[in-house]
Parts: structure tokens; sequence; C-alpha cells
């Protein structure tokens, strides 16, 4: 995987990536497909893991892949606005090119834990991202999972991300369940409104579900709370963490929380794992 | 097998080995000895125990280029640094030093692998120096690390008047066979050597920080120590700045950052230290915001984390150059009494 | 030292402070370290000897931002810095309360590793002469060989400002504070260049003399940025080296108060003081004579001017 | 000398003041006066804009001198910028020689919008006198050159 | 990433036969973000500017650079071009080529190679640019004129008439200056009193019109619109209202020694005075220096004739501060001292005088009644020399190097009414050339020579040197002749160079407006902006921005008045956005900043940051960007960075820094 240096370049030598779509989801959201120069993927990967953007002479982030490892033909980022190289990577044009290293990190573990249960997806806001890769690959190997419930929450619904393809797609398909729920009330919403923790007690889901949990650190944390008191256990809510990461293969001594490192060990962790680490993230 | 060489010759060994290498050695330069890349005019200094900054930078520069991106023709290129090539040798690490290269491989050469580190210690031959005089601030016996017989490739003790010679490994061993300058040792030279060895261990002994007390500090420590209220004492006097990081012979933390030529981008990394206040910095947040936090990572890093990830081993290496040369007086040997000192309360 | 222990104790005990910013003893004996202190209690390891050179103004900062009054116990050069500091607004004068302590001299067990001796177990001051225990036995030396080179430019024994003082100082000069400056300015340009670049390229970029140095307070510093674009951390070059500490000589210029820390802190013992005191010896001649610190109210050369003022004008920083 | 030498093409930079040197500058070329090509103006607001951090980074991308001109003291469009900067580059000046940058590297000129003529000799004498220092070797970043 | 046309001006041939154009265009089309690069031969005409708008609309453009002439001649042209095309006018920025390039190289290669580099240094930086937004400012309806002389009188009726108060302020008890002075004017000889005591009394009695006499400016804070002046109204120990101005004063007055100023020295006053018949206001000061009261406690004689009682010892010195949207620098001149010119006998003769000393002699109401006279004995002079250019067109240093312009026709005028008058007095005129470009100025020399005899010799005077007999051995050259003259000459009249009013130099520093090395106000363009300082809001008016003679003089008064009518005329102004700001994450609150600057733009304010989630209270520097303007010297003090200015920022400058030398 990562530590494959049979092409022989380092790790952290990224590869060059040319934007060939760029759409924009929300107002700050727009999500970028990436290949490369002769086509096709860049590398493979799996669901939840991530790969550093960089934009030579402005900066390098670590964004989750939102496509499926499943999709042949490029890499997907869908990436907020929210800072120096964010804004620039929205200044971006289909053609422009920039590097692109990975993929890194671990991922939801969708060939094994994962398999046959029934999945729960909680996101918030951008936190779609990671779990839109998850989403795509069991679409594609529906039946190797149980029943898919999706809850997704945002600001407004201009905010929700992939809004055509979870109305158009996902709640069109066979044994998926998509719950949105928006945080105001607005003209033209007449779905639900609401914080996604308290949508999430109204739906109230039976605990024998898999809970893949991805948004703001505050909704993660409600959202947390409110499955444990229907019953979940911490084994069995996936999330995943972001912290500053650098290298992106546990050696820049950033990303630690504990003996773990973002980077490598995470992004995904089981509730119960984070629980086992210092308090520092 | 030991070999030997009277001291005045030992201009001669190292033109030899120049012959063979780049030789890199403590070199003194204006008053601070540290390693130097060895030329006839250097001021080869052996006397001094510790160089100032450890040889890490060696293996593991204090900055280096990855890559360079380009645009050629409107197209972005991405050319790789080339990876060490030539063969250099590294003449007089101490026990301390070489323990901590053993860290620095746990780090790079575990998966995935740095290739630049990797090349490097490829390349590298290391020879170590045995010590003689240990000083007030070594406490690398509390790691286990016994100064007198070091290893390494090829290990070096010297007396008054003589330089002893023992190659370990086969790269070593190929360097010996390239110097005909060596000579015999008999049994005379293997006493002195035997009570040289002796002696400094005695000293070591004397050392008032010799036997730490590391009872609590493993892998699993991580919940009692890390909410110790000690922190919050003990970090007070810290500057923030990056001295013991970048003296340290263990501390491997980067940063990658980009410097524009003028005619594209070139990335490269160099040292970072936890101690930094903008080490963890993020846009939206930082995950360490105190300087108690800061101060707290990196000896947990060494104390806990690293033996959490590494089979135990513990990531200092008892040099003792924090000791010597933080500017408020901190030190990893403050940490480790601290915690002694509430423990047996 | 006991004096002092009490009165802090006493100050502390009728609240007219919170806290105390001193000295606490650790194990080895040349190594006390800054510390604050907020109960009679732990005053106990309150100490105050020959190696307390630290300059403490600039904990002050972080204190200003806390509940109540903080005692710190200054040395009259280190009253300086805490001057400068009020005047650049980053220490509220009304939250300290300031003790002058008696100073003969600091010395560092630096000093005496320079004169060769090894494996220091203890030191002893026995007035003028310092009686040295190592494992390699007991050696003695003059007191002041071992001090820190501040203290033979000493800045005399009055300190600029204090609520009390406790204790006699000493003026410890015995030195020219510019004799080095001069003796550089008296080399060719040439000697110049290869004494800065063999000292210079010793520098690690530790930050230590930035950290250490009380003026230089920048919340972030211009390094640290990407203002200016500076590529921090890193001295892959001798340029760069050059570049951080000629631009921190000048961010600091007229604001330092030659109180030498950065020189003391330097792990790789590299002169700093240097261009700090030639940019000082070039205002007091191009100016005037200017001592930052020692008040909080008159302006800095440069951030001042006459209309005659020299001109700026090749050949005032030494010989050809 | 050389025949490098000879062919040294030095990099310098002269940073001048909107009001009087870079009208000067302007005057200079509409009076048609020749200076040498390898100087290249960078206009700034005022003298008194010009950080040393700015001349350092000059330097460090391989500049062989830098030149600063403003109004004269006195005559300074927001009155007393030239005055801070005369202050600052004396210091800056005498400390990078202090620190082994040859004389005269960096230099301070104070040109008015009618000097039109003493601009151009400014720069003449001082591409002059950089060239006969040769390559700025002392302060210069090496990265930036392989 | 920004979207960047290069548009290239051939500027003609001006440009093009130094630079190769096309390879501009084409290096410039290679750098990173430039999406459009073209050349056309004249950017700045309407056809130029529509192609820079249609790339701007067609390719969406965010950023361009113009590679032209200076940007002190098109910048504004063509920030206005991309404000119409949709372009936030500071996304442009402008590589100078021809002034700073093609008009100083030959060698057409390293001319192209420095307009690639320049034009590269211009991409960098645009790529660096960010929308500015211009902020707006009130314009105070009110104007200043400094100067009561002419120049201002004109300046301050036409703003007046155009319905805008304006205050006059002039530092002699009258308004006036030098016109007032003045016998004869040229070419017509009009009485100078006669045209210019009818506007005087037009100005005092315009109901628009504040007249601050015996008044001088103290201090200046504020910018265009929005100016504070602190006007110090000395102490006239007479009271304006009360004042009748019968003169009983003025003639009981005992102290009677002092020179009489407006006599230019030539006689004495009293020290209660007004300075001529025809003052305005015609309210006499006390020159306390002279005054026997003031210097002695004793007299008090003007108190006791005064019927209106308008005699006070104790007025002092009045500060008022008054608002102004616009000042007018009207200060005039004076004629240089002549003690570097000893050749010339001035300290040593009587009878050698300055042409102003003789406009006096020839007044009627001047020391000697209007009568010609040696001032030494009181005799008619018989014999009369002019010299010209004394201290004018200098070159050794003693005097100025340009010409003053008026001499060749006051002295021609001066001949011309002495020869008139007195017939048989001899008029001899040494100069160097005689210019005399002007309506009806040539005409009038000639009449001087050919109607009335004046003898005018071409050559310089070497020395004057009084005579035992009280006359004037003048010993100089006729160039054309090529002999050397003497004639002992009755009077010797030195046409002497004119210079601005010392009081320039202070008040330019006041104002920040911008004077060159002989202290004349330096205007914003010397043919396209003549009567605007480059400071905005402040306009000149008259000699302080260099020797004009009279009918100019008022011209450019009516020309000044435009504009300030033309500023007076809108409610606010758009302000430059190019202006220091402080970021707050960064700012240490250490008051270095505000220490250098000199608008008093920056105040300190406590504020709650959140640093990166760390939230505390911090001093931080905040600019007033309406004083702000745009020096810069706040950002080189600050240490951390915080400080940045706008349109030149640190990182814009590096830019240009690394492109040059790249």
């Amino acid at each position: 995987m990562s530590g494959c240096n049979c092409s022989g370049r380092d790790v952290l030598i990224p590869q060059v990536g040319v934007i060939t779509d760029i759409r924009t989801e929300t107002p700050d959201v727009k999500s970028f497909r990436v290949c490369a120069p002769g086509g096709g993927k860049l590398f493979e990967h799996m669901p939840g893991q991530c790969a550093m953007l960089c934009v030579p002479g402005v900066s390098e982030g670590m964004f989750s892949i939102t496509s499926s490892p499943t999709v042949q033909d490029y890499q997907e980022f869908s990436i907020k606005r929210c800072g120096m190289l964010t804004d620039h990577l929205h200044s971006l044009s289909v053609g422009d090119q920039i590097t692109v290293r990975g993929p890194y990190g671990n991922h939801f573990p969708v060939e094994s834990e994962l398999r046959g249960k029934d999945l729960l997806f909680v996101a918030g806001g951008i936190g779609l991202a990671p779990l839109r890769s998850v989403i795509g690959y069991v679409s594609d190997h529906r039946a190797d999972y149980g029943t898919v419930d999706i809850l997704y929450g945002s600001r407004s619904k201009e905010d929700l991300v992939k809004y055509d393809e979870i109305t158009g797609v996902w709640s069109k398909a066979d044994g998926v369940n998509v719950h949105l729920t928006i945080d105001r009330a607005e003209d033209g919403w007449d779905g639900h409104v609401g914080f996604v923790p308290a949508y999430l007690k109204e739906l109230g889901f039976s605990s024998d579900k898999t809970a893949l949990l991805c948004g703001p650190p505050i909704m993660i944390r409600f959202s947390l709370e409110t499955l444990m008191e229907m019953g979940f256990s911490k084994k069995q809510v996936y999330t995943t963490l972001e912290l500053r990461m650098k290298c992106g293969v546990g050696k820049c001594g950033r990303c630690n929380i504990g003996s773990k490192y973002v980077c490598k060990d995470g992004p995904v962790f089981r509730c119960d794992e984070i629980d086992a680490l210092p308090d520092e993230y | 097998m030991t070999q030997r060489l009277s001291r005045e010759e030992l201009p001669r060994l190292y033109a030899a080995i120049a012959q063979v290498a780049d030789l890199f050695l403590p070199v003194k330069r204006a008053g601070k000895t540290n390693f130097a890349l060895w030329n006839t005019q250097t001021e080869v200094d052996l006397d001094t125990l510790k160089t100032a900054k450890s040889p890490k930078d060696l293996f593991f520069p204090q900055c280096e280029p990855l890559y360079t991106c380009d645009w050629r023709e409107g197209n972005l290129t991405v050319t790789a640094q080339a990876l060490a090539e030539r063969d250099f040798v590294v003449f007089g690490v101490r026990g301390c030093d070489l323990r901590g290269l053993d860290v620095l491989d746990r780090v790079f050469l575990s998966d995935p692998v740095d290739s630049f580190y990797a090349a490097r210690r490829e390349h590298g031959t290391v020879i170590a120096f045995a010590c003689r005089e240990p000083e007030e601030s070594c406490f690398c016996r509390t790691f286990g690390v016994d100064c007198a017989e070091p290893g390494g490739d090829v290990t070096v003790w010297l007396t008054d008047g003589t330089l002893y010679w023992r190659a370990n490994t086969p790269k070593g061993q190929a360097l010996t066979d390239r110097l005909d300058l060596l000579g015999k040792t008999d049994d005379a030279d293997e006493q002195r050597l035997a009570a040289e060895q002796t002696a400094a261990r005695e000293i070591i002994d004397r050392l008032p920080y010799a036997n730490l007390f590391l009872d609590g500090w493993n892998g699993d420590a991580t919940e009692a120590r890390f909410a110790s209220p000690l922190w919050e004492k003990l970090y007070r006097p810290c500057l923030a700045c990056g001295a013991c990081t970048f003296a340290c012979p263990t501390c491997q933390c980067y940063d990658i950052r980009d410097y524009d030529t003028g005619n594209g981008v070139q990335r490269f990394r160099c040292w970072d230290s936890c101690m930094y206040s903008d080490f963890t910095m993020m846009a939206h947040g930082n995950n360490r915001t105190s300087q108690m936090q800061r101060f707290r990572q990196r000896f947990m890093h060494k104390l806990v984390y690293f033996p959490a990830n590494n089979d135990g081993m513990y990531s200092c290496v008892g040099c003792g150059r924090c000791v010597e040369q933080c500017p408020s007086g901190l030190n990893i040997v403050k940490v480790i009494k601290a915690f002694e000192k509430e423990a047996k309360k | 030292m006991q004096e002092l222990i009490e009165r802090a104790k006493a100050l502390l005990a009728d609240g007219t402070v919170s806290r105390v910013l001193g000295w606490r003893a650790t194990d080895t004996p040349f190594g006390p370290e800054p510390a604050f202190f907020e109960s009679g209690e732990e005053l106990n390891e309150f100490v105050y000897n020959c190696f307390c050179g630290a300059n403490l103004s600039k904990y002050l900062i972080e204190s200003s931002a806390l509940e109540g009054k903080t005692l710190a116990f200054l040395k009259p050069c280190d009253t300086y810095s805490f001057n400068q500091l009020c005047k650049e607004h980053r220490i509220d004068r009304g939250k300290t309360y300031i003790i002058g302590v008696g100073c003969k001299g600091k010395i560092t067990v630096e000093r005496l590793h320079e004169l060769g001796i090894k494996g220091i177990l203890d030191v002893e001051d026995a007035g003028d002469t310092l009686t040295v225990k190592t494992l390699y036995g007991e050696k003695s030396c003059p007191y002041s060989d071992a001090m820190l080179e501040r203290c033979h430019a000493c800045k005399g024994k009055e300190h600029r400002v204090a609520d009390e003082v406790i204790g006699e100082s000493a003026d410890t000069t015995d030195t020219d504070r510019f004799a080095k400056v001069t003796e550089l300015e008296q080399m060719t340009s040439k000697e110049r260049y290869a004494f800065f670049q063999a000292e210079l390229s010793k520098c690690i970029r530790c930050n230590a003399c930035r950290n250490v140095c009380p003026v230089c307070n920048c919340r972030k510093c211009v390094f640290d940025g990407n203002a200016f674009d500076s590529v921090q951390k890193a001295n892959a070059t001798e340029f760069e080296e050059k570049m951080f500490h000629i631009i921190r000589a000048f961010h600091v210029a007229g604001r330092c108060t030659d109180c030498g820390e950065c020189s003391r802190v330097c792990p790789q013992g590299i002169p700093l003081h240097l261009l700090n005191r030639k940019l000082i010896k070039d205002m007091d001649a191009f100016y005037g004579e200017y001592q930052a610190g020692e008040d909080t109210s008159t302006v800095s050369p440069l951030t001042a001017y006459t209309e005659h003022d020299i001109e700026p004008e090749a050949g005032k920083g030494g010989n050809e | 000398m050389s025949i490098d030498d000879r062919d040294f093409r030095p990099v310098i930079a002269a940073f001048c003041c909107n009001w009087c040197s870079y009208a000067g500058a302007d005057l200079a070329g509409s009076s048609r006066m020749k200076y040498p090509a390898e100087v290249k103006i960078i206009r700034v607001p005022c003298s008194c804009r010009v950080n040393p951090m700015f001349i350092l980074r000059t330097f460090e991308k391989g500049a062989d001198g830098v030149i600063l001109c403003g109004c004269h003291p006195g005559d300074c469009h927001y009155s007393t910028g030239n005055y801070y900067t005369r202050r600052r580059m004396a210091s800056l000046i005498s400390l990078m020689e202090f620190v082994g940058l040859e004389r005269g590297r960096v230099r301070v000129e104070w040109v008015s919008a009618a000097e039109g003529a003493k601009f151009a000799e400014t720069m003449n004498e001082f591409v002059e006198h950089i060239r006969a220092l040769g390559k700025n070797t002392r302060l210069e970043d090496l990265r930036c050159k392989n | 990433m920004q979207k960047i046309g290069v548009f290239v001006c051939h500027c003609g041939t001006n440009i093009a036969a130094t630079v190769d154009v096309l390879r501009v265009v084409e290096a410039a089309a290679k750098e990173p973000g430039v999406v459009h690069a073209q050349d056309y031969p004249y950017m700045c005409s309407e056809a130029g500017q529509a192609l820079i708008a249609s790339a701007i609309r067609d390719k969406g453009l965010t950023g361009i650079v113009v590679c032209s002439c200076s940007p002190r001649m098109h910048e504004a042209t063509f920030r206005k071009c991309a404000e119409r095309a949709g372009l936030n006018p500071y996304m442009v920025e402008i590589a100078n080529i021809r002034e700073h390039c093609s008009w100083i190289h030959k060698d057409m290669e390293e001319a192209t190679q420095k307009a690639i580099i320049l034009a590269r240094a211009a991409i960098a930086k645009v790529h660096l640019n960010t929308p500015l937004a211009a902020g707006h400012s009130q314009v105070t309806k009110r104007a200043l004129v400094i100067g009561g002389g002419i120049a201002g009188i004109q300046t301050a009726l036409d703003i007046a008439e155009a319905g805008y108060p304006v205050d006059i302020v002039e530092k002699n008890p009258s308004i006036g200056g030098r016109m007032a002075q003045l016998d004869k004017t040229f070419p017509t000889l009009d009485c100078s009193a006669c045209i210019l005591t009818p506007k005087m009394v037009e100005a005092a009695a315009h109901p628009n019109i504040r007249i601050f006499t015996y008044s001088e400016v103290e201090r200046v804070t504020g910018f265009v619109g929005d100016f504070t002046v602190d006007i110090r109204k000395h102490a006239r120990s007479v009271d304006m209202d009360k004042c009748t101005g019968c003169g009983l004063c003025q003639e009981k007055c005992p102290s009677r020694k002092t020179p009489d100023e407006f006599n230019r020295a030539l006689g004495t006053r009293s020290a209660i005075y007004t300075p001529f018949a025809q003052a305005i206001p015609n309210v006499p000061v006390i020159d306390r220096e002279h005054c026997i009261k003031f210097k002695t406690g004793k007299c008090g004689l003007c108190q006791t004739v005064c019927a209106a009682g308008a005699i006070d010892y104790t007025q002092s010195d009045e500060i008022v501060s008054e608002k102004y949207g616009a000042i007018v620098v009207a200060t005039g001149f004076d004629t240089i001292k002549l003690d570097r010119f000893g050749e010339y006998a001035y300290d040593q003769s009587k009878d050698v005088i300055t042409s102003l000393e003789l406009e006096r002699i020839m007044n009627a109401a001047g020391p000697t009644g209007g009568h010609l006279e040696r001032l030494s004995d009181g005799r008619m002079p018989r014999e009369m020399v002019f010299i010209q250019c004394v201290g004018s067109r200098c070159s050794d240093g003693r005097g100025k190097s340009y010409c003053s312009k008026i001499c060749c026709m006051y002295t021609a005028k001066h001949a011309m009414l002495i020869r008139d008058k007195y017939p048989d007095v001899n008029v001899t005129v040494f100069y160097i050339d005689v210019r005399t470009p002007g309506k009806n100025f040539d005409e009038f020399y000639r009449r001087a020579v050919e109607q009335y005899g004046v003898n005018y010799i071409k050559g310089q005077v070497g020395k004057v040197a009084p005579l035992p007999d009280g006359r004037l051995r003048v010993s100089g050259s006729d160039l054309i002749d090529g002999k050397a003259v003497e004639i002992t000459a009755d009077m010797v009249v030195l046409a002497t160079a004119i210079e601005p009013d010392p009081s320039a130099r202070r008040l330019a520093s006041m104002l920040t407006a911008s004077i060159d090395t002989n202290d004349f106000l330096t205007e914003a363009h010397p043919k396209l902006r003549p009567v605007e300082s480059p400071t905005a809001g402040v306009y000149l008016s008259g000699v302080s921005q260099g020797p004009k003679d009279i009918p100019e003089t008022v011209s450019q008064a009516g020309a000044c008045a435009a504009k300030v009518i033309g500023l007076l005329a809108k409610d606010r102004l758009t302000t430059n956005p190019c202006t220091a700001h402080s970021d707050q994450l960064l700012c240490n609150g250490c008051s270095a900043c505000a220490n250098v600057c000199p608008y008093g733009a920056i105040s300190y304010e406590q504020r709650e940051v959140n640093d990166h989630g760390v939230r505390g209270e911090r001093r931080i520097a905040v600019v007033n960007n309406a004083l702000c303007q745009g020096c810069g010297a706040c950002t080189v003090t600050c240490p951390s960075g915080a400080m940045d200015l706008q349109g030149f920022s640190n990182r814009q400058l590096i830019a240009e820094v690394d492109a040059i030398c790249r």
C-alpha cells in the first residue's frame, strides 16, 4: 500500500494530477476530479483514505478521497473553502495541474468488520466527503452488506453536499434509506428541520447497526452520546479524526494523539479506540 | 580482531579513510566541536566528549530538498531529488549517538521506508568511539548503552598514545580491509584496553545521573503519565525554543516546506521542533495550544509513545545534551526525577 | 536568600501578590530554573545564588494576563528589560511587584567547561574564588573567570525600577563593552566575513536566542509567518543564518538593553551580542547615547529623527 | 581581469520612492539619459517603505547590489518618511559591513523628481562600483542556484 | 490562481524602436497565470483600451499588466479602463518599459531583456494584488488661501464668486503683497495700486471671503477635503471692530524710527502703523518690538488719542482652528539677499539699489514722494546704470540657477519711465540676454531702446566701485564690441533675483507638499497639472510655484481657483485604498508604528482576539484609513510584520524582488 516503493518514488514525492472536472456543490464546497496526466487514476485507494493535494508554492493539505474505489477513472475530492490553500484550490479551473501524493492512512473496514452489517451513516456538512466513498463502495457491493441508512444534515439546503446524488441516486437505491435535515427552516424545504443528533434520536435506529460518523466535532460528540443512549456500544461506531498532517506517513511527528499517528494509524478510528487515547484532539 | 595505531598516526588514518570515502568527524570551529567533513586543514577534536550537535544530521540533514516542481511549457513537472550515492564514513560517534541512530532507524526504516534516510544509512559507515572520561551530564547507562563498548560498524578506543580499532560488521570490515596502516595488537594491548573500559565504566557508576528511575515509564503508561499535574509545574521555565530537539540525537520531527527558487518551487524538509508554538497549528485550531502540552508531548513521546510503538525501546539515549544546552536548565533528567520523587512520596 | 524568601512569603500571605517569580533549586547545584511560586510552601524551594543568571523579565509578559500581581525578583540588569517591556506595553507595571535583588555577577557552568574543568559535581562560591568538585578531583578558579560575558560589561548596581531592593550589588565591569566590536571593525572586511561565517555557520536555528530575548517578544515572529516568505527553521545556507541574525538584530535595535541573554543561551556559543552591540555603538555615535530600558518613556533612536542626522554612507561598519 | 569578470553583468535592484526618485528616473528616461540596463527599478510609495528584510531578500535571491533612492531629507512627500529611512539605513549598512559585506553593495541616495541627471549619474556610478566589486558571493542563497 | 492579461505598448516607436515588443509578449505569455498577452501600437488610445477591456471580459481576466510608459503617466488611465470592463482598478500593474527602459538603452537585445524582466516583476506583483475598494471622505466646503498678494486675492475672489467660502491668511498687517509695492506695471504702464486696490476692496467686502491679516498658519493636520488648520492671529493691539482707521494714533506715535518694511526700509514708520495708505484692513497694528509702551511701560499716547478706544495693549495671540477642504499656497516671493555679491557694492553705497527699491522711490507714496533722487544726497541722478541678472541664471552657486523671468521687462519699464519723466538722465542697461516672450512684451522693450534711447549693453558688470565724490564707477564689458566699458554713474539699479518667500519652506513641510531645491513648490505634473501640488488638496498660486509676472500670476490664480472649485463641488472624495492595516493576530501593541506615523493615523484598542482557538484580550494597533496616506513607515517599524501596506504589501514587493533577481 502506501509503503510500497515499487515505483521507485519515495512516499513524500508526489505525482502530477490534472483536474478534469469541477462541480460547485455548495457556496463554499467544490468537488474536484483528479486524474493522471495521461488519464486514469493516480493510484488505488480504499474508502476513508486521504491524499495530500498541493498547489506548489502555495501550500499542501490532506483531504479525504470522496469518490469510491470502484470508480475507475478518477479520484474525487470535495473541498470546503476555509483557508489559503483551499481558497487557491477553489480558484483553479479544469485542466489546471496540482500535485497529489497518497493514498495515506487507514480506511473503513469495508472488507472485514463492516461486511454483512446493517450500516448507519451519520454525516454533517463536509463530513459527508469521507463517507461518500464508503457509500459508493457499499452501493457497488450491495450484496455484501445489510440495510443502509444515511442521515445527513447541514446548515441549509444549499449547504447539502452532493444533494443531487443523494436525492437522485441514493434515495432510489434498494435497501437504502436517506434522512436529510437542515438546521433552520427555509422556503422550498419540506424535509426535516433540526440538528443531526436530535434527528438521530427521533429516528431511533435499532442498536444492532454499525454506525459511521463524520462531521464537525460538536456534531460527533452529541451524535455519539445519542447513539450510546440508543444502546450502541462504542465498538459499533466508527469516525474519522483530523489533525495537522504534514508527512502523511507517521514520521514528521505532528499528528499524533498519544502513540497513534492520525495520518498513518487513522484517520478512521473506532470510538472505543479513541477512548484509549489521551485527550489531545 | 582488534587492531592498533599510534595516536600520532591519526592524520594518516584520516587521509587514508578519506581516500575511500567522504570522512566526517568531530571538528572544532569557532570554539565548538561538531561533525564536519575532513580535509587536511580541519582542526580535528577528539578531546571534546560530545559534539554540540549529534551526528544525526549526517543521516537526517537539518534541511534537505525532496523534489522540485516547475512549469515547463505550461505543464507541471515533479523532479525528485536524487538519493545519496556517495559512500561516507562517520568517525567518532559516541555510544549514545549510535543508539540514537537505532532510534532513527525505527522511525525512518519502518514501513513506509524513508528512502532518503535509507540511502544515507546504506552508504554510511559508522565508526563508534568509546568514551574514556564521561561527564556529569551523561546518563546513557540508564538506557542500557555501554559507552565503553559502543558497537557500530567499527569501534575505536583512544588511550593516551594508541588508537584501537575493531571492525564489527561486514561494512566495517570492508573499510578496514582498505586501510593498510593498522597494526596488530598483542595481549598487553588487550589488557590495556580492558583496563580502560573498566575505568570508564567505574566513572559511569559514579555519575550523578547514571541510574535514573524509569519505573512507570513504558508504553502502557499513557493515561497515568499524561494526566499528571507535574507537567504544569515542570514546563514553566520552557522558552519554547528548539535547542533540546535540535541537539537531541533522536528527535526526528520535521517540517515540509516550499521554497520558490524563481525557476520553480523546491520542496524541502527541515527539522522541526514539537516545542515550537506553531508546530501543530492549523488553519482552524491547534491540538496542542499550550506550552505545557507541547512540553509534555516531547517527554511522553520519548518515554511512553515511542516505547509503545517500538517494543519498549525508549527514544532517549542519555547523551545529556539537553542537560547541557537548555537555556532554562530543563531536561529529561528533571522530568524523570520529578516523577520519581512523586512515585516515592 | 532567606530574607528574600521571608519577604516573598509575607507578600503572598498579605495578599499583595498572587504569585512569585524567582528561581527554584534543582538537584544540580548549578542549575536553578526560573519558576513561579504560588504558596509559602513552594517557596521553600526558592534559591538565589551565583548561577541565577536568567533574566526573568520576559516571564512577566505571560503573568501580566493573569489575575493579581506577580512579585518578581530582578537583578539590576534585568530591570532594564523590564522597563523596555513596560514601554512596549507588554508588561503591565501595575500587575507587578518588583524586588530588586543584589548581584555581584553571575557565573555559568559552561565557562567552567571552557576552562577545562570536566565532570563537575558541585560548585562552591567562596567569594572571590570558586571551588569545583569534579569526578576527577577538586579544582578552583577565580570567580570572575566563570562570569557571564555580560557581567564583564555590567550596567551597574542601580535597579532602574523596583518597589524595594534587598541585598547589595557590585559593578563588575572590567572590560570595555565595545572592545570586541572595535577589534572587529579594525579587521578587514574579509577577516570580519571569515569571523562571522565561522560563528554563524554553527547556528542550528533552534531559536533559543530569539525566545529568550526579552524584546524579541512578538506574539508571532516574522520568521515564523509567511508575510515575508521567510524560510523558517531551515538553515540550509549560510546566508539564511545571516539573514535571520541580521534581521533579528535589526528588529531589536533601539530596544535591545544589551542583557546578553542571546549569547548566554546559544547552544553553539555564538557571540550574538556582538551584532547588538555594534548597533548600539553605532546609534550612540550617530544619535547620541541611548540605553534602552533606562526608563519607560524615551523614544528609541530608530523611531525618532532630527533634520540633520548623518547620512547612510558606507564605511561605518568597519575597515574595508 | 579575467574574461569572466569583464562579462560580469551584475543584478541590481533600485528601490525608488514614487514621489521623487521614481519621478527622477522618469525624467532621466524622458531626457534620454543613459544608464546600464542592469538596474531594475522597484517602485515603493516612500523610501521608508523599504524593509531591511527586502534588501536582504534581494541579496538572498542573487542580487549583487541594492540601491535605495528617496526624496531629499526634508522633502519627503509624507514629510518624515525619509528621515526614518536615513536612520534605519545608516544602521543597516553599517551592520552589513560589520558582518563582512563589501563596502558599497548597499547604497542610499537622495534623488528628487527634478534630478534626472543625478539619477542617471548615480546609477552609472553604482553599477560601475558593483562591477568592480564583482559577484556577491558573501551573501547569496546557494539553494536558488541548484 | 489569477488569470492575467499582459498588454505591451509600442508607444509608436518610443518603445518599439528599442524593445522587441513581440518578444516581450512571447516571454510574458509563458509566465505562470498569464492567459492572454498581446501588443498594440498605442495602448492608451481608445482602441488600445478597448482591446484591454474586451480581453478582460472575454477571458475573465482577474489581473492585468500593461507594459508601457511610466505609471505616473497612465496608471490612472488603465485603472479606469479596467474598472469600465468590470475589473477592480487595483488589479492593474504597470511595467514601465519606456522611461525606465526603451528611452535609456540603445541596445535592442539589452532593452528587450530588461523589458521582459520588468514585465515579469509586474506579473509577479499582480499575482498578489487584491481587489481594493476605495473609501470615501467628506469634503469641507471651504478653502484656505495662504498669502494675500495678487495671487491669493485673485484665487480667493474666483472661489468666492463660485459660491464657496474662502479664508485668506496674510502674515502682514494688510493684504496686497508685492504688487502693492509696485509703481507701474508692464507692458501697459498702468498704475499698480489703481488696478490692485479695487480687488483688495472687493475681497474685503465679499460675503464669502474672510481675511486674517497679521496671521500665520501654525499647524496643518488632516488631508484633502478635511484639513484642520490652526491659524495664529498675532496680537494687533488694536481692536478691529472699534478702530475707525482715522490714523491719528500713527500721527501721534512718538516712536518713529522703525525701518519701514513696505518701503523696503528706505524710510521709517511709527510703531503703530498701517503699512500703506490703502491698507486693507485699514486698521493699524502695534509693532511691540518698537513700541515704547511695550518696551518701557510708559507712553500709551495712542490709547489716549484714540477716540474709538480701540487700542488694547492686553491683546494676545489667538489661535483659530478652522476646517478646510482645500488649501492654496500663494506665498509669493522676495528678492534675494545680496551679501554674496560684494562686487556690486550694494552694502557700500546707498545709491546702489534693487529694482524693488526703485519701485518705491518712483512711487508717489514712497520715501521720496515719487521723486527720483539719490538716497545718499538727495540729488537727481544724471547717469543711471541698470544691471540685469543679479543672482539669476547664476552658475557659481552664489545666486539662483534659474531665470527670474520678470527682470528684463521691469528693467525696460524702469528705463522707459525714467527717460520719459527725466529725459536728460542717461540710462544704460547691462544684460546677458533680453528675454521678452509675452504679449506686447518685445514691442515694449523695443520702444525702450528705439523711442526712449535706453542704452543696452550686452555684457556683464564686473565691479561697481564707489568713488570719493560719491559717484559710482561701473566696470563692465561689452560683448558685442568686445571691449571693456567703464561708466561713472550716479545710481546703480540691480535687477535682483527673486526667490520664494522664506515662509514657503516651513509651510511646505506642514502641508507635506514637496518643494524643489530652490524652495519653489513642486507641481503634481510640470505640464499637465501645473497648479496642483502632488499632495492632494494643496494648490499652487503665483510665484510660490515659480517666477512669473502679474498677468501670468493672475491667470494661474484663476486656474488654481477652478481646481479648488472643482474639488469643493464634490460632496465626497474617493480615498486612496493603498493604506496600512494591522493584522491583529500578529500585532504586539508595542506602539512603535504610532511613533513614526506622520498622520496620527494609528491608535490602539483593547480587543478580544481568537488566535487559532486561543482567545485573549490584546492591545491592537488600528489604522484610520481616512488619515493614512500610505507611506509605509509603520510597516518597517513593526517587528512582527503585523503592519502591512495594501497595494505595496510585503509579499508583493518581495515577489517583485524575486522576479527581478530571477
